[in-house]
């Protein structure tokens, strides 16, 4: 049987978010929480192999009690278990403090259920780290694939799992043993419309919820703030543009404003030799 | 819990707007078990108005409505019309007297944080939602409905009852015949709407309110359609203010005029300007509203099925009433639902009661009260052009026109009236105007 | 050519829509579109293309050869192009459950 | 005691990413601003590291530290990052600097969790500065975050590294100086065969990659005013007059006139080349933040309240399809004076 886990976050979601041009704080309201897009094809290439190979999917996810949405939102998709992580002592986590609680839990879920897969998504859009992943395995001493984009090949028997992953200049086909974590692109897998009844379930599932002291302990040195070497010193609003210079092919001509916009582009340094034209 | 189960409540509701969570609330409360199936990520995300809600409905439904908290924005304290010229401003508002009611008559709110809420109330009274689901077709069985086909995989959903509350583009009631037509252009007002942030203390000072307990809802006409048959309108939120233009489909397609660059033009009037200025844009949105009313009305019911709200025409255009008209008519449907649960006879002629219940209602007296307006604006196309921008030119004159022979004053004012328009066709127009809201 | 040269009737302030539209939420469904043309060349046979104008989003766009195309990721799915398009070309359906503009005020 | 400034010198077959020197320049820099005994030391590893470690030195690390050996020919995440883990332990820098890459970024989150310090992501800004409460000057560490809307300053007091990686493109290069002189220090780190638990089974060519727009220098974008996809038949020629690459704004994808991997913006791909060149683009919010960091903007537009001018270097109103082949024939023109 095959056992994959997902670590998922709820996060706000970034396409939405404004700035308040007065006050230059965030403007929250009205800016929904969604499951972290990668989060969500993780989930689904999860159950796409527990689908083919037979087995069952767990979730977790470290945050509010209002993350239960999104754990729903994994059980639609096909997932079988969901495990909310909140607690007060939690909040504030940098990713080393968060890829402590998450290890933990995934230790301790696999101890009882062993675990083949570790899914995560490539990063949250709320933070863009993609920290947590490779941080939760290090941790746990397992082989990481980061920004997979295909899962080839799972074999139980042999214990081992061929996955494609992406770096920036072509694609690489890993083989490591199982188990192993990995975290996705979007390419992994494509998001699954659920069925109704898949759906209906989802909406009255109720996830089990682990605190700070059940079922599993933590060192409450490691935990949120106190737990994470970094912390944010200040936040500010990225510098506005201003705009340059505007000329019209109207008044130059249309040679007069081209050659115009070429000699102050040659004009800046290096540009030259980039260009492959002399000033 | 076992996936395999049929699906099976004792009254499906198709949408989770204002009719809809209305219906399934009172259906649930009876002790029916209710899904309400609804095609957005939430309740409330496809639902748009300009707007203001009346508090007589919400309260016909929750009478406890105040220890709900329901998220409203301000209650309406000045209420009435604007008469826009091309670079003037006539006000006709009321505020204080009637209007000063306990509790106040309307509410502004925004229905995506309202609805969703509405929808918990219901949820809280036990009914089922359903997100994310598209209702596509019915299950008929000996040709009556006893249920619903939706989008996904073994979407079918059984109960014998279906209330149909999916809103102005009422395709599941066309599809079963009750509806003799699809929505008509020259019925049904397209409105575009901004939503602009605006500090709240900043709106108290620009509308003269006293404070963030008192609010503005107002109809404005004249130069915000230039001259096409619509409406503008302007509503203070706590920290928002909603402007929006709705013009009848027929009129903007006549015009060939961009929806967003009339609102942009109304928005830029010198007199709405500076109401806005410094604003910045949480939302825009679009709504087709059926102004059609009475004519355009469906078949109310069939076997199995009852439908209300905009699917049901339910909108009085000039008192910019469908609300209050959808919630009750969700009530009354949900009414209507358990007493045919009582019986255990869904078929057409058991639901007729639902019309009963709405005759005793204002909803069929007003709507059959209002049936000619969309005509009259049809066959009056100049009305909405001409006569507030001569209130504006009248009143305008009346107060400048110090230093000059009073006689020669009011002449001037019939002569800006009759430039416009014969006199006798103007008052022509008063009078059909007057018989049409008289429903005569 | 450029976009911004529509020609401008009446006295219409000219507006971007795009970046109004920037206030907007979608759940886009990469594998649907719920509008579609009917018969593309009943388009080009059109004159007035009205709805490019009508359009609440200026989802209708004119193509090379007096084609339309629709958007159908900015839809709002108020409705207007089904009861307006004059030849009815506009196949119109709501985007699956879950897809589609969700507001977030309304 | 010597305030080690360490820079990751990232590689694959043997060559450098860019971003390496670029983390050598802006060490540097932060060396400088803490002044006393501050160094600038690369870290190397991988197969046959020689001469690029030369080159590193060249590029101005005082010091660089070479792990070497078949073991590390391609880059897997647990051999490098337990020889990268190994180095700190021995070394106790200061700060350690990691290309905000594919690959950096997998390393950067492994190796700071298994020495247990703090480690701030992508970011685009690095100072050195005081904070209160601490004796010497601190990592200032910024970078964006909620889709770009907010920069937070990120500091670690308490751990050593502070760690963070770095987006390519953001610091200019180190200056490469080809008598520059300094240590190359070979280190031994043993790998047991139980260390090594994934293979590389082959490479392939990613054809997506083939769209470099991030790493392009000079990129040429067509928006909605092209008209049609015939138009970025101009835009690619253009592009290969000034050898760049070709965008787009997100409409034109819409209307499939052009590849989803072209399309810059906010649901598209973050550009910051040297030149970007917008053309009949109106600059909507959505495409203006996925290219403003831009080095130079030109945009080309007939409407002179396009918002793209708004953040552009330079402006040309005026019509695409009679400015581009101008332009195209001028850097013809231009390239054939100076060869000729």
């Amino acid at each position: 049987m095959f056992h994959a886990l997902v670590s998922i976050k709820q996060v706000p979601d970034t396409t939405n978010i404004r700035i308040d041009p007065e006050t230059n704080n965030l403007i929250r309201q009205g800016v929904p929480t969604i499951l972290n897009p990668y989060d969500a094809h993780a989930v689904a290439a999860a159950v796409e192999w527990k689908r083919k190979l037979g087995g069952k999917v767990t979730i977790i996810t470290m945050g509010p009690p209002a993350a239960v949405t999104s754990l729903r939102e994994c059980i639609e998709m096909g997932a079988d278990r969901a495990i909310l992580i909140s607690a007060r002592q939690f909040a504030g986590a940098d990713t080393w403090a968060t890829s402590y609680v998450l290890s933990e839990v995934v230790k301790a879920v696999h101890e009882k259920d062993p675990i083949d897969l570790l899914f995560f998504g490539k990063q949250a859009i709320d933070g863009d780290t993609a920290q947590v992943g490779p941080g939760v395995a290090v941790r746990l001493d397992l082989p990481v694939v980061s920004y997979a984009v295909k899962i080839r090949e799972v074999n139980l028997e042999e214990r081992y799992v061929i996955i494609e992953r992406k770096t920036e200049s072509r694609n690489e086909v890993i083989k490591t043993s199982l188990p192993t974590a990995l975290t996705c692109e979007k390419d992994i897998a494509e998001i699954p419309y659920a069925s109704l009844p898949d759906l209906v379930y989802s909406l009255r599932y109720e996830p089990e919820v682990w605190n700070a002291e059940s079922p599993i302990t933590f060192d409450p040195a490691l935990l949120g703030l106190k737990g994470s070497p970094t912390t944010v010193f200040k936040t500010g609003t990225p510098e506005k543009h201003i705009a340059g210079e505007v000329i019209k092919t109207e008044e130059l001509g249309v040679d007069g404003a081209v050659k115009a916009a070429l000699d102050k582009i040659l004009g800046v340094e290096g540009m030259a030799s980039i260009l492959g034209v002399q000033k | 819990m076992d996936k395999n189960q049929k699906l099976e409540f004792d009254v499906i509701v198709v949408g989770a707007g204002l009719s809809g969570s209305a219906a399934a609330a009172i259906a649930a409360r009876s002790g029916l078990k209710v899904a309400i199936v609804e095609r957005g990520q939430n309740p409330g995300s496809k639902n748009y108005f300009g707007g203001a809600l009346y508090t007589h409905s919400l309260l016909e439904i929750y009478p406890d409505l105040w220890d709900r908290k329901p998220p409203l924005e301000r209650p309406v304290t000045e209420t009435g019309f604007w008469f826009l010229s091309k670079d003037g401003l006539v006000k006709a508002t009321v505020q204080g007297g009637k209007v000063n009611s306990n509790p106040i008559d309307a509410y502004v709110a925004l229905r995506a944080k309202f609805d969703a809420w509405w929808a918990e109330q219901a949820q809280k009274e036990g009914a089922f939602i359903i997100p994310k689901t598209l209702v596509v077709d019915f299950i008929r069985e000996n040709g009556k409905v006893v249920g619903v086909k939706t989008d996904r995989d073994q979407g079918d959903i059984y109960a014998p009852v279906v209330i149909i509350t999916e809103g102005v583009n009422n395709l599941l009631t066309q599809k079963l015949g009750l509806a003799k037509h699809d929505i008509k252009g020259d019925s049904a007002a397209l409105a575009v709407k901004q939503l602009i942030s605006i500090p709240a203390a900043t709106i108290n000072a620009r509308f003269g309110l006293t404070d963030n307990d008192h609010g503005l809802a107002m109809s404005v006409m004249g130069d915000v359609s230039m001259g096409l048959p619509g409406l503008g309108f302007i509503y203070t939120g706590v920290d928002c203010v909603s402007v929006g233009v709705g013009v009848t489909l027929e009129a903007l397609r006549e015009a060939g005029i961009k929806p967003y660059e009339l609102l942009q033009r109304y928005m830029n009037h010198p007199m709405i300007a500076p109401l806005i200025a410094g604003g910045r844009l949480m939302e825009y949105g679009a709504h087709i509203i059926p102004e059609g009313g009475w004519k355009d009305m469906p078949q109310l019911y069939t076997d199995g099925v009852l439908v209300a709200g905009d699917a049901a025409s339910m909108v009085n255009a000039l008192h910019w009433e469908g609300t209050n008209m959808a919630i009750v008519a969700g009530k009354c449907a949900a009414e209507t639902a358990i007493e045919a649960h009582q019986k255990k006879d869904f078929s057409a002629k058991s639901l007729s009661s639902y019309r009963t219940r709405l005759d005793k209602r204002f909803i069929m007296t007003d709507l059959h009260q209002y049936r000619n307006l969309s005509h009259f604006l049809k066959t009056h196309p100049d009305f909405m052009a001409i006569y507030p921008t001569f209130i504006n030119d009248a009143l305008g004159m009346f107060f400048t026109g110090f230093g000059k022979p009073k006689g020669q004053l009011y002449k001037d004012i019939l002569r800006s009236l009759t430039d416009r328009r014969p006199l006798l066709k103007a008052v022509g127009d008063i009078v059909a105007f007057g018989r049409t809201i008289i429903g005569i | 050519m450029s976009e911004t040269s529509d020609t401008q009737q009446n006295d219409l302030p000219k507006v971007f829509i795009d970046d109004i539209l920037m206030s907007l939420k979608y759940f886009t469904d990469e594998h649907e579109a719920h509008l579609k043309i009917i018969d593309t060349q009943v388009c080009i046979n059109c004159k007035d293309k009205p709805c490019i104008q009508f359009c609440p989003v200026g989802a209708y766009r004119t193509q090379d050869g007096g084609t339309v195309q629709i958007a159908f990721q900015s839809c709002i799915e108020c409705g207007t192009c089904r009861v307006m398009c004059p030849p009815a070309n506009v196949s119109w359906k709501l985007p699956r459950g879950g897809f589609g503009v969700a507001y977030k005020f309304g | 005691m010597t305030r080690r400034f360490w820079v990751y010198i990232e590689q694959e077959d043997g060559k450098a990413h860019p971003v390496a020197w670029e983390l050598l320049g802006v060490a540097r820099r932060l060396a400088d601003e803490v002044n006393d005994n501050a160094v600038v030391e690369g870290i190397l590893v991988g197969d046959n590291m020689e001469e690029l470690a030369r080159e590193a030195i060249q590029y101005g690390a005082q010091t660089v530290y070479v792990v070497d050996g078949p073991t590390f020919k391609n880059y897997l995440n647990k051999p490098y990052t337990t020889a990268l883990s190994a180095l700190v332990k021995k070394y106790d820098p200061e700060v350690l600097l990691v290309g905000a890459t594919t690959l950096g970024r997998d390393l950067a989150g492994a190796v700071a969790t298994s020495i247990g310090t703090g480690l701030t992501a992508d970011t685009t800004h690095l100072a050195m500065g005081e904070v209160k409460g601490t004796v010497q000057k601190l990592l200032l560490a910024t970078r964006p975050a909620f889709g770009g809307n907010v920069i937070a300053t990120i500091v670690c007091r308490d751990y050593r590294p502070q760690m963070a990686t770095v987006r390519p493109r953001v610091f200019t290069s180190a200056p490469r100086q080809a008598d520059a002189k300094g240590e190359i220090v070979r280190e031994v780190i043993p790998i047991t065969p139980d260390m090594i638990n994934a293979e590389i089974l082959e490479f392939i060519t990613n054809d997506a990659a083939s769209v470099k727009l991030e790493y392009a220098d000079i990129i040429v974008s067509g928006g909605r005013g092209l008209g049609g996809a015939k138009g970025f038949a101009l835009i690619q020629e253009l592009a290969d007059a000034l050898g760049g690459v070709v965008g787009s704004s997100r409409a034109c994808v819409d209307a499939g006139w052009i590849k989803y991997d072209h399309q810059v913006g906010q649901t598209g791909k973050t550009v910051r080349p040297k030149l970007y060149i917008a053309a009949g683009i109106s600059g909507a919010i959505q495409h203006k933040v996925g290219m403003q960091e831009s080095d130079f903007i030109l945009a080309i537009n007939r409407d002179p309240h396009a918002p793209i001018f708004d953040v552009a270097t330079m402006g040309i109103v005026g019509d695409l399809y009679e400015v581009i082949p101008a332009m195209i024939k001028e850097i013809r023109a231009r390239k054939e004076a100076q060869h000729g």
